[in-house]
């Protein structure tokens, strides 16, 4: 992970942010509701309705990375309004726009990243938490139709859990479950069109339905 | 006044203010993305940036960054210490995060979302709706055998804790018993050896399985780890020589007289007996009102 | 003088002289003082190359403060060594009152011109002092 | 139907140094030396290929610095060999040495034994003997005392360990005392594959022969595969069925051990053969 | 009654407090005399606190009650409120105005030895005498000279090809990464980068690094250096202008810098190529022990095979952060009720149980 050094626009305040976007509370209460997330596989949470305004993409997926990111990370999309969703990114956090295989975060729009995510990093035995965290884009989660059926179990689950979410490929999740070598692996979130949320860490057992 | 200073802020003491939480928003963001990580994996030590607190290190400087880094307006914070509210230690934190936040504290487990401690997990049941913050000394567990952190970390990546095992086999041949007192190692979903951080055996069975996310920080060692709800986590032991918690069995507390909970062995001033008191005050008090 | 140097002795400058005639722009009338950044007190991570394997390091921090104002259309930006509100929000108002032509721009000069004097005379003082030290070992055998 | 060969190593090849492209072919016996005159890396072996049978010993004879140790050290996971290939029948048909090393200490723990020259290579020597061994049998997964004990005392007794002395560190014992400990340790788990390294070098005539009737008791009594790394060609002719002999990192002779002590092909082997004879 | 104590707390907390300030029997100190007259304990706090920041730091001495360490340690918590505005361009000590530059190597060196402030040349007696603030004895210099820049020993002897020569770019040299480490960002790995070695001897604590260094003079390693060079006096801050873009000026930070010729037997021996190599010490203000033992240690901690504690690096960076080992070492006064219950049940049920063979039934 690198640091920023070149302090473009010198040692002057910060560029122009989303004025929606509350930087330390916003990113507290999202914070928490992703943690929940995090700590509850395939429990659905509710993001807080935050109306930032980005250019013509779902809101939800940039209100969790506004919270993540900052100059200290690096994030890439996937598909979508790829270029004016990094900018628009870029500006709001701080974060450095790099290629898939050093990337933190990753931003999958289109339900599939077309075998892409198989050059995500998974970390290593020594720094497993050196892995990205993958942001998909859904349609809806609790609703497979024209998505995936999955069900869920370990950490975080009491028993198993079921959770459909439309909008995303089978096989993106075939090649995900590929890299999961645990305690290597990738953190999964999806975000939907109605600001729910779902998380699916490496430590989760999945099974595809 | 001059206008200069009234500009500058000088005299509406803008720089003698402190941001919400103390720490800047970075050094949030950077915790946050460590914590979501050490949830990801459970119990394997995510390493992080610690930062100088306003607290000596050893005192907590861990549990406060991770309590601090997420608490939010609507939160209620509790902090013990040795199970008490009113420790030294626990009135320190409990005050520095109420100055810096603004946020309600209680002494009530039931009613507290956020719970930060040193040495001991409360008495009462938690909810799923809680988060435990651990302050945490040692944040590796394989410290007492190796004192390099290059070769911990390699045997963590293999997953290499015969030697761990053998330290036990050891105590077994020469004291006829497991003889670790607090800090017991544990076994996080059969992969990651773990320090509870220094809870008694009394309190390691109650991180199995529980609804609780739990959260370990320390400071010093710039180490986080999780285990969330529902995950096992195992102390290690043989099928012959189990793992035994401390016993209490014949002793009741003087106050609330359970029989269940963990006690403190005071010496009493006067006779030079032992008295046994609970360790966790306000469930003691509860009990007392005839409420637990 | 360039905007480098003038930052640069503002920087140094004798900050009472600063914020006295930073006083006088703010109480000039015709001339609308905007802060758009207030004084922050902060540090920048000093970095050396060490010498003998021409590693660059972090030595460790050093406090600074930092303002930006605007006159006009014009932006001026100060900083300082320690903890010094008032004199970095005065050295961003005399940088910007230069840039925007102000009336007082002549004084402003000769003052730091002054205080260019006045720090290379002190520094040369202090210089002789030192070189009594000087070890001449040809003396000494 | 021959059975399948415990152990199969193909192009084993380690280099230390910076290495160039001309390494392999400017060092070896043939330039009577493993130094690269190039870069001045050396060439600990390469192109080691062989397998071993279960139940067999196989001696690897060299004088020292020929790179025999450095074969079993890069079996062993000790080391990481520069390239090549080594199969564990009973782990499966992928490379050892390309699994993450979460799994080649499973490996490890599982299917290999390893005897080193000097006992506190392979001992804890302020860990009790029974302590040792249970070292090995915790890796694998046992979590009953008594039954360890059991094993333990099981192990002791065949090298002849007192054992009212295994609850003592093997610090206070003597150095073929140690020895035998450590192949208690070894056999632990009844491993695949056993590699044995210079077991009796510098220890008394008395106490070699102890040590050499206790591995041939365990050739009769197990079924591993046994490498057997010596410069002692009495060694090799007491244990081995057949033997390769290595020279500046590369094998000159390979075959069964009395046709190579009776007909030397090699001119350094017959060199070997008749400095001892 | 410890149980009694501990409900207590807050109020014994206040009066105790309030008796430090009944123990201070002299009249309050100016931050500005302590600024002045104890400079050489600014320095030290500005250093190991990691902030140059002299006014915070004498401040920080006289709240503690002069206690370095506890001083240093004000420092750094108000240092994690502050935000980091950003990093300097990289300074070179080449430029540095000199108060004061010796070298033990040579007896003549390229623009002479300047002995500068310095008390090393004289006997160290008690003096009753309360002298006044400043020896007005000395000679005044009016005298205008153009202040001279000091070529660097070690430049003249890598010139002559007696030392290791190694150019930024060389990967095999300093940190293959271009990005220094911060280790006030994130924890060290080991084996640590030269830069978060660097940086980690240059916070460290005064006296946990003199006696490390000590240790491998005296003879737990083997590392005798000879001082090529040290020199203290000031170092432009300087940054990139936001508008103009250009390297400016801030202001002068006081460092101190120690070349080591690193000439000792054994593991740091004269390179393969039959040259001298270098250890390195910079630190923030006057403070020439830190930096000569800085330089020691950063020779140390080269080896590959670490035989002393001071040729161990996780040993020594992990050791010698003295607000870290405060902090730990105090911290056994809290309550350790629990911990401690807990191994008396152990050794109470070892001790009741007949003890020796494990039955092995």
């Amino acid at each position: 992970m690198g640091r920023d050094c070149d302090h473009k626009g010198g040692f002057r305040g910060d560029g122009v942010r989303d004025p929606a976007f509350d930087l330390i509370f916003d990113s507290q209460r999202i914070f928490r509701s992703l943690l929940d997330a995090m700590a509850n596989p395939g429990r659905i949470v509710t993001l807080p309705e935050i109306d930032i305004e980005p250019p013509g993409a779902n809101r939800y997926p940039l209100l969790l990375l506004m919270t993540l990111l900052d100059h200290e990370v690096s994030f890439c999309v996937l598909g979508g309004a790829q270029t004016q969703v990094t900018e628009y990114l870029k500006t709001n956090t701080g974060g450095k726009e790099s290629r898939l295989e050093n990337s933190d975060f990753i931003l999958v729009y289109g339900g599939s990243s077309h075998g892409l995510i198989q050059r995500a990093r998974v970390g290593t035995l020594e720094y497993p938490d050196e892995s990205a965290t993958v942001i998909y884009d859904a349609g809806s989660i609790g609703d497979d139709r024209g998505g995936v059926l999955l069900e869920l179990s370990g950490p975080g689950i009491a028993d198993k859990r079921m959770i459909g979410a439309s909008g995303i490929e089978e096989n993106e999740i075939e090649d995900v479950l590929a890299m999961q070598d645990y305690p290597l692996g990738l953190d999964l979130i999806f975000s939907d069109r109605a600001g729910r949320m779902v998380c699916i860490p490496r430590s989760t057992t999945v099974e595809v339905m | 006044m001059t206008e200069l200073s009234t500009l500058a802020g000088t005299d509406s003491g803008a720089l003698k203010g402190y941001n919400f939480a103390f720490l800047d928003e970075f050094t949030k963001r950077e915790i946050r993305r460590k914590i979501l990580k050490a949830v990801a994996i459970p119990g394997y030590q995510v390493p992080f940036g610690s930062r100088e607190m306003p607290l000596a290190k050893g005192w907590g400087t861990g549990g406060i960054q991770i309590t601090l880094s997420i608490i939010g307006r609507s939160d209620v914070l509790k902090v013990i210490d040795q199970g008490s509210d009113e420790s030294v230690n626990a009135v320190n934190i409990r005050n520095l995060v109420s100055r810096m936040t603004g946020v309600e504290t209680t002494s009530d487990t039931g009613s507290a979302t956020i719970i930060q401690t040193r040495h001991r997990i409360p008495e009462e049941a938690l909810t799923e709706d809680q988060i435990m913050v651990f302050q945490v000394p040692f944040p590796e567990p394989l410290r007492t055998i190796e004192p390099s952190e290059q070769v911990t970390r390699r045997m963590h990546a293999e997953q290499d804790y015969s030697s761990m095992w053998l330290h036990l086999y050891e105590d077994i041949v020469k004291h006829g018993k497991i003889t670790i007192g607090a800090r017991y190692p544990c076994l996080v979903n059969g992969r990651h050896l773990m320090d509870p951080s220094p809870i008694p055996r009394w309190d390691v069975p109650r991180l199995h399985r529980s609804p609780v996310l739990h959260l370990f920080c320390a400071g010093r060692e710039k180490r986080i780890y999780a285990v969330p709800p529902h995950t096992p986590v195992e102390p290690l032991e043989f099928e012959d020589y189990k793992f035994e918690t401390e016993d209490f069995s014949g002793k009741v507390c003087e106050r609330c007289g359970s029989s269940d909970t963990f006690l403190d062995e005071i010496i009493d001033d006067a006779t030079g007996d032992s008295r046994y008191l609970c360790s966790d005050t306000s469930f003691c008090e509860k009990r007392q009102r005839g409420c637990a | 003088m360039n905007r480098d140097k003038r930052f640069e002795l503002i920087a140094r400058a004798n900050s009472e002289r600063i914020c006295g005639i930073a006083e006088r722009i703010l109480d000039d009338a015709a001339t609308a003082v905007e802060v758009v950044k207030k004084p922050v007190c902060g540090m920048i991570m000093m970095r050396f190359r060490d010498t003998a394997e021409k590693c660059v390091f972090n030595i460790g921090e050093v406090l600074v403060t930092e303002a930006e104002v605007r006159i006009g259309s014009e932006l001026g930006y100060a900083m300082v060594m320690g903890r010094d509100p008032e004199a970095a929000l005065a050295g961003a108002i005399i940088d910007a009152a230069v840039e925007s032509g102000h009336p007082l721009t002549p004084e402003i000069i000769d003052l730091l011109r002054s205080e260019e004097e006045r720090l290379k005379e002190e520094l040369q003082k202090r210089w002789a002092e030192i070189a009594t030290t000087k070890v001449d070992f040809e003396v000494m055998a | 139907m021959t059975p399948a060969p415990a152990l199969e190593v193909s192009n084993l090849t380690k280099i230390y140094g910076s290495r160039c492209q001309d390494c392999i072919e400017n060092t070896g016996p043939d330039h009577g030396s493993n130094v690269c005159p190039v870069c001045g890396s050396v060439v600990a072996c390469a192109d080691i290929t062989f397998d071993v049978m279960p139940g067999e010993i196989l001696g690897i004879v060299g004088e020292s610095g020929s790179g025999k140790s450095t074969i079993v050290r890069c079996l062993h996971f000790d080391m990481e060999p520069t390239g090549g290939a080594a199969y564990l029948h009973c782990s499966g048909d992928e490379n050892i040495f390309l699994l993450n090393s979460q799994r080649k200490r499973a490996v490890r723990n599982q299917h290999l034994g390893m005897v080193y020259q000097n006992p506190r290579m392979g001992l804890r020597l302020d860990v009790s003997s029974g302590g040792n061994i249970a070292e090995k049998l915790l890796a694998a997964g046992w979590r009953n005392v008594g039954n360890i004990r059991d094993r333990g005392r099981e192990l002791l007794k065949r090298p002849e360990i007192p054992l009212e002395r295994m609850d003592e560190a093997p610090r206070n014992f003597s150095g073929g005392m140690q020895q035998r400990v450590q192949i208690a340790k070894a056999l632990a788990n009844d491993p695949d594959v056993l590699l044995l390294d210079e077991l009796t070098t510098g220890l008394d005539v008395s106490v070699q022969a102890r040590i050499l009737d206790l591995i041939k008791e365990i050739r009769r009594s197990t079924d591993a595969a046994m490498i057997l790394i010596t410069h002692d060609l009495g060694v090799i002719k007491l244990l081995s069925e057949r033997t390769i002999v290595l020279k500046d990192g590369r094998i000159v002779e390979m075959g069964l051990t009395d046709q190579i002590l009776e007909d030397p092909q090699h001119e350094y082997t017959q060199l070997l053969v008749n400095s001892v004879l | 009654m410890g149980y009694v104590l501990v409900k207590g707390g807050s109020e014994a907390i206040k009066n105790a407090k309030a008796l430090v300030g009944s123990l201070r029997s002299a009249p309050h100190i100016k931050v500005s005399q302590i600024r002045g007259r104890l400079r050489l304990s600014v320095d030290q706090v500005m250093g190991e606190g990691g902030l140059y920041a002299p006014e915070l730091a004498a401040l920080a001495i006289r709240q503690s009650d002069g206690d370095l360490v506890a001083a240093s340690f004000l420092i750094r918590a108000y240092r994690s409120t502050l935000p980091r505005i950003g990093y300097s361009e990289t300074s070179d000590t080449r430029e540095m105005f000199v108060l004061r530059r010796i070298s033990s190597a040579f007896k003549e060196i390229p623009g002479g030895q300047i002995l500068g402030p310095s008390i090393d040349y004289t006997e160290r007696l008690l003096d009753f005498g309360e002298r006044g603030a400043v020896d007005d004895d000395q000679e005044s210099g009016t005298e205008k000279s153009d202040i001279p820049k000091f070529k660097k020993v070690s430049d003249l002897l890598r010139a002559s090809g007696l030392l290791e020569d190694v150019s930024a770019d060389d990967e095999t040299s300093g940190d293959a990464r271009d990005e220094p480490c911060d280790i006030t960002r994130e924890s060290i790995r080991f084996p640590a980068p030269r830069s978060a070695r660097l940086q980690t001897l240059a916070r460290g604590e005064t006296g946990a690094m003199l006696a490390l260094a000590y240790s491998s003079l005296r003879g737990y390693g083997s590392v005798h250096p000879t001082i090529a060079e040290m020199r203290v006096g000031y170092v432009s801050l300087r940054i990139k202008h936001p508008y103009t873009g250009n390297d400016v000026s801030v202001g002068d930070v006081l460092v101190t810098e120690c070349e080591g010729i690193l000439s000792g037997v054994g593991a740091t021996e004269i390179t393969a190529d039959n040259r001298f190599s270098l250890g390195y010490g910079l630190v923030f203000g006057q403070n020439e022990k830190k930096a000569i033992s800085m330089s020691i240690l950063d020779g140390t901690m080269r080896v590959s095979e670490p035989k002393t504690p001071a040729e161990d690096q996780e040993f020594v960076l992990y050791h010698i952060d003295g607000i870290d080992a405060m902090g730990f070492v105090e911290h056994l006064k809290l309550p350790h009720y629990v911990t401690f219950q807990s191994s008396l049940d152990r050794i109470r049920a070892v001790k009741s149980e007949e003890v020796g063979e494990v039955s092995d039934d």
